[in-house]
């Protein structure tokens, strides 16, 4: 074997008093794919960044094909042929998708201009590659989030690099389009790129990667061959602990009915939505990305206003368009997107914890600090939140640990309806399962839980009910007995109607 | 009395009775204007220096009376014996003003008067009669006996000397020699340079008969110049107004402008500061018919209601223009 | 980082200390600076600023800007003078009729803002033009000013004993209330996490557009409250009155140590900033300095007021990076 | 088997986003030419040969304004310093034709033009450098400027009979009925929008106003494309100072004073978004245009001097929430939120 195209050593970076990596190193090799596993705060992203050149390393070294490397930015780090796909999209929403993927490497003509319709056509060879049917002359702004990753892939394919980075992209894909990414990705890898592949799916991990390297606490813990290692020997060594059953839903009594939506429709994104949610259980809303799921239970929620139908709380029907009618009635919706929706990220973590409880933690009016510290100490501990200082902005967090306080945010409130729009995304095994135990209690103890999931084994193992979208209508409602996940896919890609 | 502004003959007796260390302020209602530079710097500074008094010129850099107040306040904390200023109001400066005069200061008001009880001494420039009339004939006479419609080119729509002339201009107006001349429309410029362009290039094109634009105030009349000059309505349509001779030379020189008036500003100063150095050296009281010697400008009578009159405005043409430098 | 030397309440110490060495050594080398009257004279000077800066703080955490506030001014004055001209005398009646002419101006703000989503930058400079003008049709080239001098002379009247006016009271109350409001409510956190992020803050269930309507009405009133205070210390009303003041709120406000882009500053580094500014202001024109030197001063502390505590950052920054971890 | 397949985006429905794109400046002419339209079936001397080329005139110099500010505000700042930076050069224009009034006219120009850039970068060393907000500093700097502006000219005042004629000739002269300040205007906007369109330096500038962030990550100089930006504006002022000179002959020190807020009008009213990333300076020379042609329209139509602000006000407000329901409309047309 020749030596690594891409090494680091010893590398160490700090974020205040967060150390976030401490002497890590990592080999890539030409013509294969690596993945770097960890739990949420383990450091990986961290890692990429040093890659992409965004953080200075505070100690160690780069070194690609033996040469020592000193990455002064981004811009550097792209010359030297490493394309990255960053855990949140990175897009410009203003500018159209072709200019997204070329920003800085337009291809030219006379007098160094842009050629446009060179740029178009490459953009659209780059869909087809990748099976995505966008129009490359629309803007960014207004992309699911599917789609903006999507075009992330794109824009790191469109290098032709010699080490690819991907961190967590198949967060937010559904099963076509992440088999299409990794189509693509074998391509790379077997022309003699290196590709570094993060993810929390294991499955997704041994199905590319021949090398694995697991992290924890920012310590580098080990490198071995996919062959030689087993889903739970990944996970003990991450963990650092055995981790039991995945999806431990246990069976509760159904009771009243809490949600109901009668005839739900908004003009041209969901139409003629009717289900019912009852306490004490959990529903699944599944569908391929894109099936408006979302969008209804933003309408419900209150984000977004819709044309007719009727939503009924415990009875008694919520008025349309005022998230804060919806929270008093007893909802709490945890947003897929949590940078955008979930958190005010400049904030504290306290501040955010409390933040849909400030009426509720004031005493005459006023309100100060000392309750909402108290709160979300309380939930912090509870779902074992690691940040250094609860007054530290929830920015500093790692995406799994603000998922995290997402979630304690929304939970502090008791809702008597809890919507939770893909709630382990992004997070780890461990945690992943502290969630699902979560949403288990909650529904044992009364609560109605409505599951948006394009996990199908999180739906399967979680859902007493499955209830499945495509194209903006309810195509299937199917019980856990018979669910599975030929039922669901066949509903999903509107195989067959309910 | 010399004819001309820029007299320099009649010499005074200089600082007979003033008492010398006098500190004499200058507040203009805007420092770096030019018009007010020359009244303070090149008259009032001059005066101060003859009677060996202390001279400041300080204010705001934008004319708002609010910002003046401050200044006045300013003033009177720092013991100064006479303050001269040109009021941006003749009502919002009051109580500061009364605050200074009780603190001890005389005020004395030039250019721009303030309600009589609020100072000891106007100092006006021209009577608004005077000016009225040398305006209205002024601009009579570049018209021609046809007459036609007339138009104001004024600087801020609250500026109490521009809207006394108006009014007076207006009575003027009804008199049976100007009965062929019609007042047609009234803009302000601001005392805005560009301001005051655009407002005359508005005014030619919504008023096809135009025949002639008085523009009282130095900035509009400059404006109002540079904007014909460059224009096709170049000797078609009459110029005249309140200017000084280095801005309109050249719109006199060229046949814009016929003729214009003012008042010399640096003897506006010069006169403002012995006048406040006479009430501060208790010389006068400011009361009607009290007489003192304004250096080289000679002796001065207080009229009534506390005013100083400076003298008749004085018209600038082309034979003569050449003869000022300010 | 390097927000977190505004962040962390240091920026209030910062703005405090900076004015006790203003006071301290302008008392000390400039003559005049510990006389009662000085003090008067800032206190006239701050009250109107201050007025505005209250609720113009919370405008800007919430990431809006009003600069229609001293156009807003200017029409409360004209309306006032115009009211008082066709006979309407009774004080109470007329303070009333202007706060609500305010309140409707701020209203009117607010609904660009929340209800067509328009950018408040825009909108404001929109309203500043058209608030003004307003003002003129309302006054025209005439000048109010005579209002029986009892009203003129309560307004600036001392406090019994003192020299200061009585009214800087009633801007403490508000100031307590604002700062109340701001930092130890629901509402209060509510304006810092809009400000940061506004479709976070609305998944939370906070009100964002009704909150920023709401506060467009209270900038509104307030600016009218300062516009009935200015015309009786000025004793005249004038279409033109506080022409220009919504740069000076503003810089106030920004030096208080308020982000431009929203959710973060505090009250107490604004107040200390009005102050610190008019007191600055006061003394150096005692000092002789004039007026064109005062404009670059006021320029150069706003400039180092958010240029400063970067830099004081980067440098920890770096020094943190030298030392070997 | 492929689900995704609905979601083609149909290309007819594009081309007719690109549609309500342009109708973005379309609609500025459109305001444009109905206001001319209608003030000059009002009076017909509107349309007078003296009169549109004062119209022109009028727009040039804030049309150059706006052009330099669209550029800064398209990467999500702006400057308010402007009208001090256009009153400085303004000043030294004059200065130098009194003090060497053989000096060559362009020397002049480039003169104005080089100590509005020195202006700007200072602008942009503060703002890329210390990475502090844009409206903060130019704030501070149109305080700063103008200061300096009033201490150098000390209450002196610049007339034309100062100013050397050929010079003056420039303000006045016309090339087939366009004045050359206006060739000068059209000139330079032609250059910088092409310039934003068609090259990446141009481009970047608006990506960095769409997500500073993401541009910083995407390995794009952010900070030295911010400092460009703010160069160019402040050149682009200067050159605005020395086309005042030609045009209005006689200048003091406040020359441009509180221009900042008329120009960043004229380049939201232009459809340029406050907030960066999008907008065109074709656009915001459209609305320093519309905004000096309502300007000089309001006396025309006979609107009394004092309804002339408000006035101004009014179609401010109207034209961002026309240019808001536009964009509002492309969003639907792309099935977006926001
Ligand atoms: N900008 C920052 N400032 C302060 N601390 C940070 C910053 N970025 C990351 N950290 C901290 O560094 C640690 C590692 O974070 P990182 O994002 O690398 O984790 P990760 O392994 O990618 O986790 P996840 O799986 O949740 O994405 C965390 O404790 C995080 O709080
Ligand atoms: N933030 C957004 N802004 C604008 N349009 C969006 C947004 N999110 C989704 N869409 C669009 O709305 C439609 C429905 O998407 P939605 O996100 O509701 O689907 P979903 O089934 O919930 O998928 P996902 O699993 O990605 O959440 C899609 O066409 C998508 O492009
Ligand atoms: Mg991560
Ligand atoms: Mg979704």
């Amino acid at each position: 074997m020749t030596g690594p195209l891409l090494a680091l050593d010893g590398v160490s970076k700090s974020f205040g008093a967060v150390a976030a990596l401490r002497d890590v190193r990592l080999e890539l090799h030409a013509g294969e794919a690596h993945a770097l596993v960890g739990e949420n705060g383990a450091g990986k992203s961290t890692l990429v960044k040093i890659l992409a050149g965004a953080h200075a390393p505070d100690a160690g070294t780069l070194t690609l094909d033996g040469e020592p490397l000193v990455f002064a930015g981004p811009a550097d780090a792209r010359a030297a042929g490493i394309a990255v796909i960053y855990q949140e999209p990175t897009l410009f929403p203003d500018l159209s998708v072709a200019e997204n993927i070329f920003m800085g490497r337009q291809p030219l003509r006379g007098l160094r201009r842009i050629d446009a319709a060179e740029m178009r056509r490459r953009t659209a060879e780059l869909f087809t590659r990748l099976g995505v049917h966008l129009d490359p002359d629309r803007p960014a702004r207004g992309l699911s989030i599917a789609d903006q990753q999507l075009v992330e892939i794109a824009k790191a394919l469109s290098f032709d690099a010699r080490v690819l980075v991907m961190d967590e992209p198949t967060a937010a894909l559904s099963g076509v389009e992440v088999e299409r990414l990794f189509a693509v990705a074998r391509s790379l890898r077997d022309n003699g790129a290196a590709v570094l592949f993060i993810s929390h799916r294991f499955d997704e991990v041994f199905a590319l990667c021949q090398r694995i390297t697991v992290m924890r606490d920012g310590q580098w813990v080990s490198t071995d061959l996919a062959g030689e290692l087993t889903v739970d020997r990944v996970v003990r060594r991450m963990v650092g602990r055995e981790v039991s059953s995945l999806f431990p839903k246990q069976d509760t009594e159904v009771r009243e009915a809490r949600l109901q939506l009668r005839n739900l429709t908004r003009a041209g994104v969901f139409e003629d939505v009717s289900f019912t949610v009852h306490s004490g259980e959990i529903v699944a809303l599944a569908g391929l990305v894109g099936a408006g799921r979302s969008e209804v239970i933003r309408a419900v929620f209150g984000i977004d206003r819709y044309d007719s139908g009727q939503v009924i709380v415990e009875g008694r029907e919520l008025g349309k368009g005022s998230p804060r009618a919806a929270i008093a009635a007893g909802l709490a919706l945890v947003p897929e997107d949590r940078r955008q929706q979930g958190l005010v990220m400049e904030l504290s973590v306290e501040r955010n914890a409390t933040l849909p409880r400030r009426w509720s933690l004031a005493s005459l009016g006023l309100l100060f600090g000392a309750a909402e510290r108290r709160e979300a100490r309380t939930w912090a501990e509870r779902l074992q939140v690691k940040a250094s200082r609860l007054s530290d902005p929830v920015s500093t967090l790692s995406g799994g640990n603000q998922q995290k306080v997402v979630l304690a945010k929304w939970l502090s409130t008791e809702p008597r309806v809890l919507i939770v729009d893909e709630p382990t995304r992004g997070i780890d095994v461990g945690t992943k399962a502290e969630v699902h135990r979560l949403l288990s209690s909650l529904a044992k103890d009364g609560v109605a839980v409505l599951m948006v999931s394009s996990e199908l084994p999180e739906v399967l193992g979680m859902a007493d009910r499955v209830l499945v979208m495509h194209e903006g209508r309810l195509a299937a409602d199917i019980p856990r007995t018979e669910a599975d996940e030929e039922s669901v896919m066949l509903a999903a890609t509107g195989q067959v109607s309910a | 009395e010399d004819e001309t502004p820029s007299s320099t003959s009649s010499g005074g007796t200089g600082g007979g009775g003033i008492k010398s260390g006098l500190k004499v302020a200058f507040l203009p209602k805007q420092v770096n204007n030019p018009y007010f530079d020359t009244s303070d710097n090149k008259g009032g500074k001059v005066a101060v220096e003859e009677f060996k008094g202390v001279y400041s010129e300080t204010g705001p850099s934008e004319a708002s009376p609010s910002a003046q107040v401050s200044y006045i306040n300013t003033l009177s904390q720092q013991g100064t014996n006479v303050i001269a200023v040109s009021a941006n109001d003749k009502d919002a400066i009051c109580g500061a003003l009364k605050e200074a005069r009780t603190a001890g200061a005389k005020v004395v008001t030039y250019d721009s008067d303030t309600k009589p009880e609020c100072r000891d001494l106007f100092i006006n420039q021209a009577t608004s009669e005077g000016i009225a009339k040398v305006q209205i004939k002024l601009i009579s006479d570049a018209i021609g006996p046809d007459g036609g419609e007339i138009a104001i080119l004024s600087a801020t729509a609250n500026a109490t000397n521009q809207n006394a002339w108006i009014e007076m201009m207006k009575q003027e107006l009804a008199k049976p020699e100007y009965s062929k001349l019609k007042l047609v429309d009234t803009v302000y410029g601001d005392d805005d340079d560009q301001k005051s362009f655009q407002e005359a290039q508005g005014l030619l094109a919504k008023r096809p008969n135009l025949k002639g634009i008085i523009s009282p105030t130095t900035v509009g009349v400059a404006a109002a110049g540079r904007y014909l000059s460059g224009s096709t309505y170049k000797g078609k349509v009459q110029l005249t107004g309140l200017g000084t001779p280095n801005q309109m030379r050249a719109y006199v020189k060229d046949g814009t402008v016929k003729a214009f008036a003012l008042w010399n500003p640096a003897d506006l100063g010069y006169l403002a500061a012995w006048a406040g150095a006479a009430l501060a050296s208790g010389l006068i009281t400011g009361k009607e018919g009290d007489k003192f010697t304004a250096g080289k400008l000679g002796e001065f009578t207080v009229g009534k209601d506390a005013t100083v009159l400076l003298g008749d405005p004085f018209t600038f043409k082309s034979d003569n223009i050449d003869q000022f430098n300010f | 980082m390097t927000g977190k030397v505004r962040a962390l309440g240091t920026w209030d110490v910062v703005v405090l200390v900076a004015l006790v060495l203003v006071v301290v050594i302008g008392a000390s080398t400039i003559d005049g600076v510990a006389s009662p009257r000085f003090w008067r004279f800032v206190t006239l000077e701050v009250i109107p600023i201050a007025i505005i800066a209250l609720p113009m703080t919370l405008v800007v955490i919430t990431g809006e800007i009003d600069l229609s506030v001293a156009s807003v001014l200017g029409l409360t004055c004209a309306v006032m003078g115009d009211l008082w001209a066709r006979g309407v005398t009774s004080l109470p009646l007329l303070v009333v009729l202007c706060l609500l002419l305010g309140a409707v101006a701020g209203a009117v703000n607010g609904l660009f803002v929340t209800v067509f989503g328009l950018p408040s930058l825009a909108v404001t400079i929109g309203t500043l033009a058209l608030y003004r003008g307003l003002a003129y049709v309302a006054l025209g080239d005439r000048a109010i000013s005579d209002y029986p001098s009892s009203w003129t002379d309560s307004a600036v009247s001392a406090i019994p004993g003192l020299t200061i006016p009585w009214f800087i009271l009633v801007v403490a109350a508000l100031a307590v209330l604002f700062g109340v409001i701001l930092h130890a409510t629901p509402i209060g956190r509510g304006l810092y996490a809009m400000g940061n992020n506004a479709e976070a803050a609305r998944f939370a269930g906070v009100a964002v557009a009704r909150t920023k309507f709401w506060l467009f009405v209270a900038t509104g009133t307030m600016a009218s409250l300062a516009g009935v205070f200015w015309t009786f210390r000025f004793a005249s009303a004038r279409a033109d009155n506080g022409n220009g003041l919504e740069l000076a709120v503003v810089a106030a406000v920004l030096l208080g140590g308020v982000s431009i882009f929203g959710g973060r500053g505090g009250m107490i580094g604004v107040i200390g900033a009005v102050v610190l500014l008019s007191t600055l202001r006061n003394a150096l024109q005692l000092a002789y300095v004039p007026a064109n030197t005062l404009t670059i001063v006021t320029g150069s502390l706003l400039i180092a007021s958010v240029v400063g505590p970067n830099v004081v950052g980067m440098a920890r920054e770096r020094l943190r990076r030298r030392r070997p971890a | 088997m492929t689900a995704v397949a609905e979601r083609v985006e149909s290309s007819a429905k594009t081309r007719i986003t690109h549609k309500v794109f342009l109708v973005r400046e379309l609609g500025i002419l459109v305001a444009l030419v109905l206001l001319i339209g209608i003030t000059a079936i009002t009076n017909p001397r509107f349309l007078s040969a003296q009169s549109v080329k004062d119209l022109l005139l009028g727009s040039t110099i804030l049309a150059i304004l706006a052009t330099g500010q669209a550029i800064v505000v398209i990467t999500r700042n702006v400057d308010l310093s402007v009208g001090s930076v256009l009153g400085l050069s303004a000043f030294l224009t004059g200065t130098l034709f009194l003090d060497h009034p053989g000096l060559p006219i362009p020397v002049v120009v480039l003169a104005g033009a080089a100590l509005g850039a020195v202006c700007g970068a200072v602008n942009g060393a503060l703002i890329a450098a210390a990475r502090v907000p844009a409206l903060v500093v130019t704030l501070g700097t149109l305080y700063v400027f103008r200061g300096i502006d009033y201490q150098w000219a000390k209450g002196k005042q610049i007339n034309a009979a100062d100013i050397p004629a050929a010079f003056l000739h420039l303000g006045t002269r016309t090339v087939l009925g366009v004045p050359v300040l206006t060739v000068f205007a059209v000139v330079v906007v032609l250059c910088a929008g092409y310039f934003l369109k068609s090259y990446r330096s141009g481009r970047e500038l608006y990506a960095i106003g769409s997500d500073p962030t993401a541009a910083r990550l995407s390995g794009i100089a952010v900070g030295r494309r911010v400092f460009a930006a703010f160069v160019a504006s402040g050149a682009l002022a200067g050159l605005a100072g020395v086309l005042y000179v030609a045009r209005f002959g006689t200048l003091d020190a406040n020359a441009g004073n509180g221009q900042e807020l008329n120009v960043v009008a004229a380049v939201v009213v232009g459809g340029v978004a406050i907030f960066g990333g999008s907008g065109s300076v074709y656009g915001a020379a459209l609305g320093a245009m519309l905004l000096t042609t309502i300007g000089s329209a309001l006396p025309v139509l006979g609107t009394t001097p004092f309804w002339q602000r408000a006035s101004v006000g009014a179609l401010i407000l109207a034209a961002i929430g026309l240019d808001r329901a536009l964009s509002v409309r492309v969003a639907k047309q792309l099935g977006g939120a926001k």
